[in-house]
């Protein structure tokens, strides 16, 4: 039992400290200052600044261009990005496709696909829900028909994140609609400026457009995009949900946004009532403790090459709900000073004004990914044996 | 006890109804939101011409002698049709501390407002006194103002403000023409417009000074509870439209081969809401008959409970709406997402939850039942 | 719409305040004050003291006993009653088999019993759940055989509350068991001196003896004992599901719990951070407000003669979760004060003193009567169309 | 990081569920909470034997070096059994105090302790001063203690305490017999004996006093996070028999013709138990690791945490359990409500969760990971 880092692990985590001091750019910081987004440029930026360091591709296997570190590791280095103010990375590279690709990939896609991930030069997004399969993923619609040297692909996927970003799609498609719903689905990749591509944007509730509907009509996908088997693409839909479960609590990112808003409170105008406001923040300060230590344990029981334990499972839940708390807390805390949507920053202006954009982007975190009720009707069956 | 409400309101509430059915939109809405200037000078009009500009003002003062209830039930629909025209901020707020001073210059300008020939609207916060309304951050020093005043609804388009200032330690409330002071405009959470306001040594002549000490505190005490019933108000209508939408969403969007309200954790989840809207009825008509008494603490206790309770229960039916609505629920698409932010906006304006409930334990208490 | 008591109402609402003054039994008062139940011979003397009055059988037409009031004096009586620290009167009696009685019973059945319920002479006890029928009470399996001139029972019954004090039991027993569930039951009057009959006790978790199991051996019951005909007991139970719902919220008690919290807290010592608690209590009132407009709402239309409106259905749910709020309120700011289970009244004695007693005793008042879930389930169908 | 229990650790751990499982159970309990003197002898001697009472102290002061992650497994044993035996009032308590005053005198009252041969217990607390333990109420003047302690465990069984006063100011420890005031038992929540104990103007002699000032608040603060962290432990072992009984009478339990676990509503309350039992897990191992610390800010900020946060969950964990049995849960019959009262009053010694979560927003911030 040992819950502090190493010394080589602190000497690790001052380093990356260290580095990100220096090398986060300063537009960036500036947006988390105040708590914008960062858009696409920016954050392709980033990711190709981490790319050039290998720093992106964190998990992945060295010779696929990971940089060898332990789970404690790359989880340190979340940290100290998150509270240098620096975004999370796309998630659809380096930590969904690219995984896929190494795992069940041909040796030809690996050489293609892998190199612009670990870079951070090729943009990918995810083609998985459509609109009458979201909860209900098994029952998607798309089609692809095999045809001589190609996929032609059809139909609809919406809630895709940076479709309008990305070069690169990964797609769940149906191959075979006369077998068992799960079975007949397939894993394609598809590049975005092929013909008969549309996107077409969804604005979010924050104001900002993440999220597309992407329409395919006829569009031709080579044979070769094909990842696997036709009809494996529930099996590595599934073995994706199973992966990488060290930074999924979000625990850097809370850790972040609770420090700005202990620096907002004490910041705030002497009307605020600060002792208050700061037991509200030590509740969620110690909800975040408990969070912590449990992905401690799934971190841990990584670095030693076991399986995820049973403490993994509530991982999602409890780090989406605490975000929302967090950036109500954030919402609430800040009162009137909270009501501005996009206050000039002329007067007056502070953390809170832009705390009501990221609580209300944040209502989505419950409901993408599996929404938590999903989730818990999961765990009841598969862990509770409900 | 009896809980009807008047067959005069009921058509009130009705018409308002209709009339929003008939002449606004979500589409409108989001025009609207997008929209520098936003006021409509049709349903302006219109507006004026259904005798809502004059409603809220006893006979004596020119208006048609409307209760807080009656104006509630106008602000609930303007809630339920997402509809962002300023009637509380240009017409209802002004107008009501001019009548709560009452004195006759006072009531003249109320004459203006309901005629709808004013453009005013208030200016009571700012960010270095917050919610301590009774002693502002800006100081009137002889003839001169200076200051600031933030949060100004209606985004300072009207011509002249009603502001808060403190003279010599006392509270004063003035009438200053827009035009004298920098506006800053911006977009609030709730779509509408707001602005911040610098008053540098604008000079101020004693017609612009409307009442002092007591009595100005006094009127500003009356107003606030005033708004906050119809913060209330406004959020009751988003709140039931949001479970009205979640509910029938629930019946008709189908996952797993089935429609998500034939789910265990869904029908729990709507009838948490049916309850609580429940409640935030009995609320609101508490509020709404209580919040314009003269008696202070009977005033004081209805609109400080009220408005601690809606930024619980509203704020939670808001949540759960989208929850429920799943991805649909955090677009701009959907009107869902939109009642959310009005409800957070009006769960933070004229005193947020911490603000009420930290007054109401300060105040006396009274007997069960009184 | 007038939310004020009219100035009758005030009136009536003085003169039973200052009836309750005088009238109170002081040793109730003392259980009050300290938070102690009161035991059979307390309870029975307040009810006969009512009964005397008149003031027993509140919602009875006035034929049968009533006081002739109309539903906001019976609130009002209630909450001034709760006030003045007397209990509850219980349920069994006055709000259940009375009124199925004065509704579907026979005139020697009416003649019979009515007077020793509206006298307080009468105890009654209620026996509806049975190990395998809790919230599932339609398969019950007690049986009634019809005989020549009596019908025998045979089974058991759980959760009796007051078995052990009551002279009478109602009870809903199967009479056939060849038709479906609901329809072979009926509704039986059974006099607890019976031979065959057996209470054994079940101690509650606030260390009292509320509870009772009671066994049925060849329980020979008069037939003339049936109310209304055989297999009429599912639409007689369901008959008291839908009566009287104007104190069901316990909006009186809770106010007085409310009270009792205060006057703890202001003689607290001074450790106590008693502005925080006041802002505990003030959510707490808050909430009881909203529940008691809501409450009020139920009174009024009762008044006016209406059916119960849709505000009626969240009261039991809302009102016992509050029940249970205010009581873990009182525990947690007694802090370290309510670690006591039975401290003689001698050091450092207070109300927090016994406040677990009452927070054990209300983890059941989710779960009686239909559980909250139960409840939700129901409304959910009958209400929403889910 | 790593959170595998030492070999020696689990090993403590089995032996005490598996001498708990052969040599008590509810039944035991249950006559336990009716008794007066609430030690069993037999008990107490096969706990001693099986190294419980030196496992909490160095090899230096007699001990056998155990850890606080050590004690604290077998302390969540006994709230698994919810076995009342005072282990902790009467061996760990008094013997860590004894231990962090480290006095040559203490040392020696300490292997008193650790060879079975002293009874003394812990008085901290008072209702005057409540969880302000560095200012108790009690005042010695000269050579004579007035005052009262009030919650001290074991009901005042023990023959000597060890209890806290100020003399002029400071606070001093001392061992006063028990003989020499005044005890007043009664049962506690959890079914255990506390005692109000008065102290008239009792005659303490120089040996009495085992430490002041300083050194006597040092002392004094790490048993506080020493005993948090036990409270955890035992709350732990209180969930935890929970959640397992709840699941399991979940899957047996049947309403309507099925298993009411099959139910989505029961489903999700179990879920909600079985993550917050996870997490609860996290911050036990977290504070036992760390509560022993010599770094004053590093304890502080363990225990504060762990305790608050148990307070919450592992009350909350314990309504469910109760809620989902229904009727049977609460029943004396069933182990499920003493439980509940376990956890309960575990919630509330050693700090309340208001007073933990105040004293966790005074603490100095710390970069995350350290």
């Amino acid at each position: 039992m040992n819950l502090d880092f190493t010394r080589e692990e602190q000497e690790f985590q001052q380093s990356i400290r260290d580095w990100m001091q220096t090398n986060v750019p300063d537009d960036i910081k500036r947006c988390s200052a105040v708590g914008e987004m960062t858009g696409k440029e920016l954050q392709q930026k980033w990711e190709r600044l981490l790319g050039g360091q290998g720093w992106l591709a964190l998990t992945w296997p060295e010779q696929y261009g990971g940089p060898g570190w332990t789970a404690t590791q790359r989880y340190i280095f979340d940290l100290e990005r998150a509270m240098a103010g620096a975004p999370p990375t796309s998630p659809f590279g380096v930590a969904m496709v690219g995984p896929v690709l190494y795992t069940f990939g041909s040796q030809e896609q690996k050489d293609r696909w892998l190199p612009g991930i670990v870079s951070g030069g090729t943009l990918w997004c995810q083609g998985y829900s459509e609109p009458n399969a979201g909860s209900d993923l098994a029952s998607l619609k798309t089609r692809a028909e095999r045809k001589e040297d190609h996929y032609l692909v059809n139909g609809q996927k919406i809630w895709t994140t940076q479709a309008h970003w990305a070069d690169m799609m990964f797609c769940l498609v149906r191959t075979d609609s006369t077998v068992k719903q799960q079975k007949g689905i397939s894993f394609l990749l598809i590049d975005m400026k092929t013909p008969g591509i549309e996107v077409r944007p969804i604005y979010s509730i924050d104001g900002h457009h993440h999220l597309n509907e992407v329409y395919f009509t006829d569009v031709r996908v080579p044979l070769e995009n094909l990842v696997g088997q036709e009809g494996m693409g529930w099996t590595i839909a599934k073995f994706l949900l199973t992966h990488e479960r060290t930074t999924i609590a979000g625990v850097a990112d809370s850790h972040h946004e609770i420090s700005r808003l202990k620096k907002a409170v004490a910041e705030a105008p002497g009307f605020l009532d600060k002792s208050q406001a700061r037991q509200r923040i030590a509740e969620l300060e110690i909800e975040l403790m408990a969070l912590e230590y449990t992905n401690f344990r799934t971190v841990a029981a990584t670095d030693e090459g076991k399986p995820f334990g049973p403490e993994s499972s509530g991982l999602k839940i409890k780090g989406t709900e605490l975000q929302q708390k967090v950036s109500q807390a954030m919402v609430e805390l800040g009162g009137m000073m909270s009501l501005t949507w996009d206050n000039p920053e002329t007067v007056g202006s502070n953390v809170f004004n832009r705390a009501t954009r990221r609580y209300n982007f944040l209502r989505a975190c419950t409901i993408y990914g599996g929404s938590n009720e999903i989730q818990k009707n999961v765990l009841a069956k598969m862990l509770l044996g409900l | 006890m009896e809980f009807n409400l008047p067959e005069n309101t009921t058509l009130i509430a009705d018409t308002a109804r209709r009339y929003l059915k008939d002449n606004y939109s979500f589409e409108i809405y989001r025009q609207h939101i997008e929209q520098q200037n936003h006021v409509d000078a049709s349903r302006w009009l219109a507006m004026q011409e259904l005798g809502w500009f004059g409603l809220p003002f006893a006979e004596s003062s020119g208006g048609f002698g409307g209760t807080l209830l009656d104006v509630a039930m106008v602000v609930r629909e303007l809630g339920a049709a997402l509809c962002l025209d300023p009637y509380v901020d240009m017409v209802v707020a002004p107008g009501k501390l001019l009548e709560y001073i009452g004195s006759d210059a006072s009531l003249a300008m109320l004459s203006d407002v309901i005629d709808g020939r004013a453009k005013l609207a208030c200016a009571l916060y700012d960010y270095h006194a917050g919610n301590q309304v009774l002693t502002p951050s800006m100081k009137l020093n002889g003839k001169r103002l200076s200051g600031q005043k933030n949060f100004v609804p209606d985004g300072g388009f009207a011509d002249t403000l009603l502001a808060t200032a403190l003279a010599d330690g006392e509270l004063v409330l003035l009438a200053v023409p827009v035009a004298d002071c920098e506006t800053i405009r911006h977009r609030a959470l709730d779509g509408g417009r707001i602005a911040n306001v610098l008053f540098d040594e604008v000079e101020i002549t004693d017609g612009m000074i409307l009442a002092r000490g007591k009595k100005a505190e006094q009127a500003l005490s009356m107003l606030l509870a005033y708004l906050q019933a119809l913060d209330c108000a406004r959020m009751y209508g988003a709140a039931g439209a949001l479970y009205q939408r979640t509910l029938e969403y629930a019946k008709t969007r189908r996952q797993f081969g089935v429609a998500i309200g034939g789910f265990q954790i869904i029908q729990h989840y709507l009838v948490d809401m049916f309850i609580d809207l429940q409640q935030l009825e009995s609320m609101l008509l508490m509020v709404a008959v209580k919040a314009e008494s003269e008696d202070a603490s009977r005033r004081e206790r209805a609109s400080t409970a009220a408005k601690a309770y809606y930024a619980d229960k509203a704020v939670r039916i808001a949540q759960q709406a989208i929850q429920i609505h799943g991805g649909v629920g955090v677009t701009e698409e959907l009107d869902i997402g939109h009642y959310f932010r009005l409800v957070t906006h009006c769960s933070l304006t004229h005193g947020d939850r911490a603000h009420h409930i930290k007054r109401f334990a300060g105040l006396d208490e009274v007997h069960p039942g009184e």
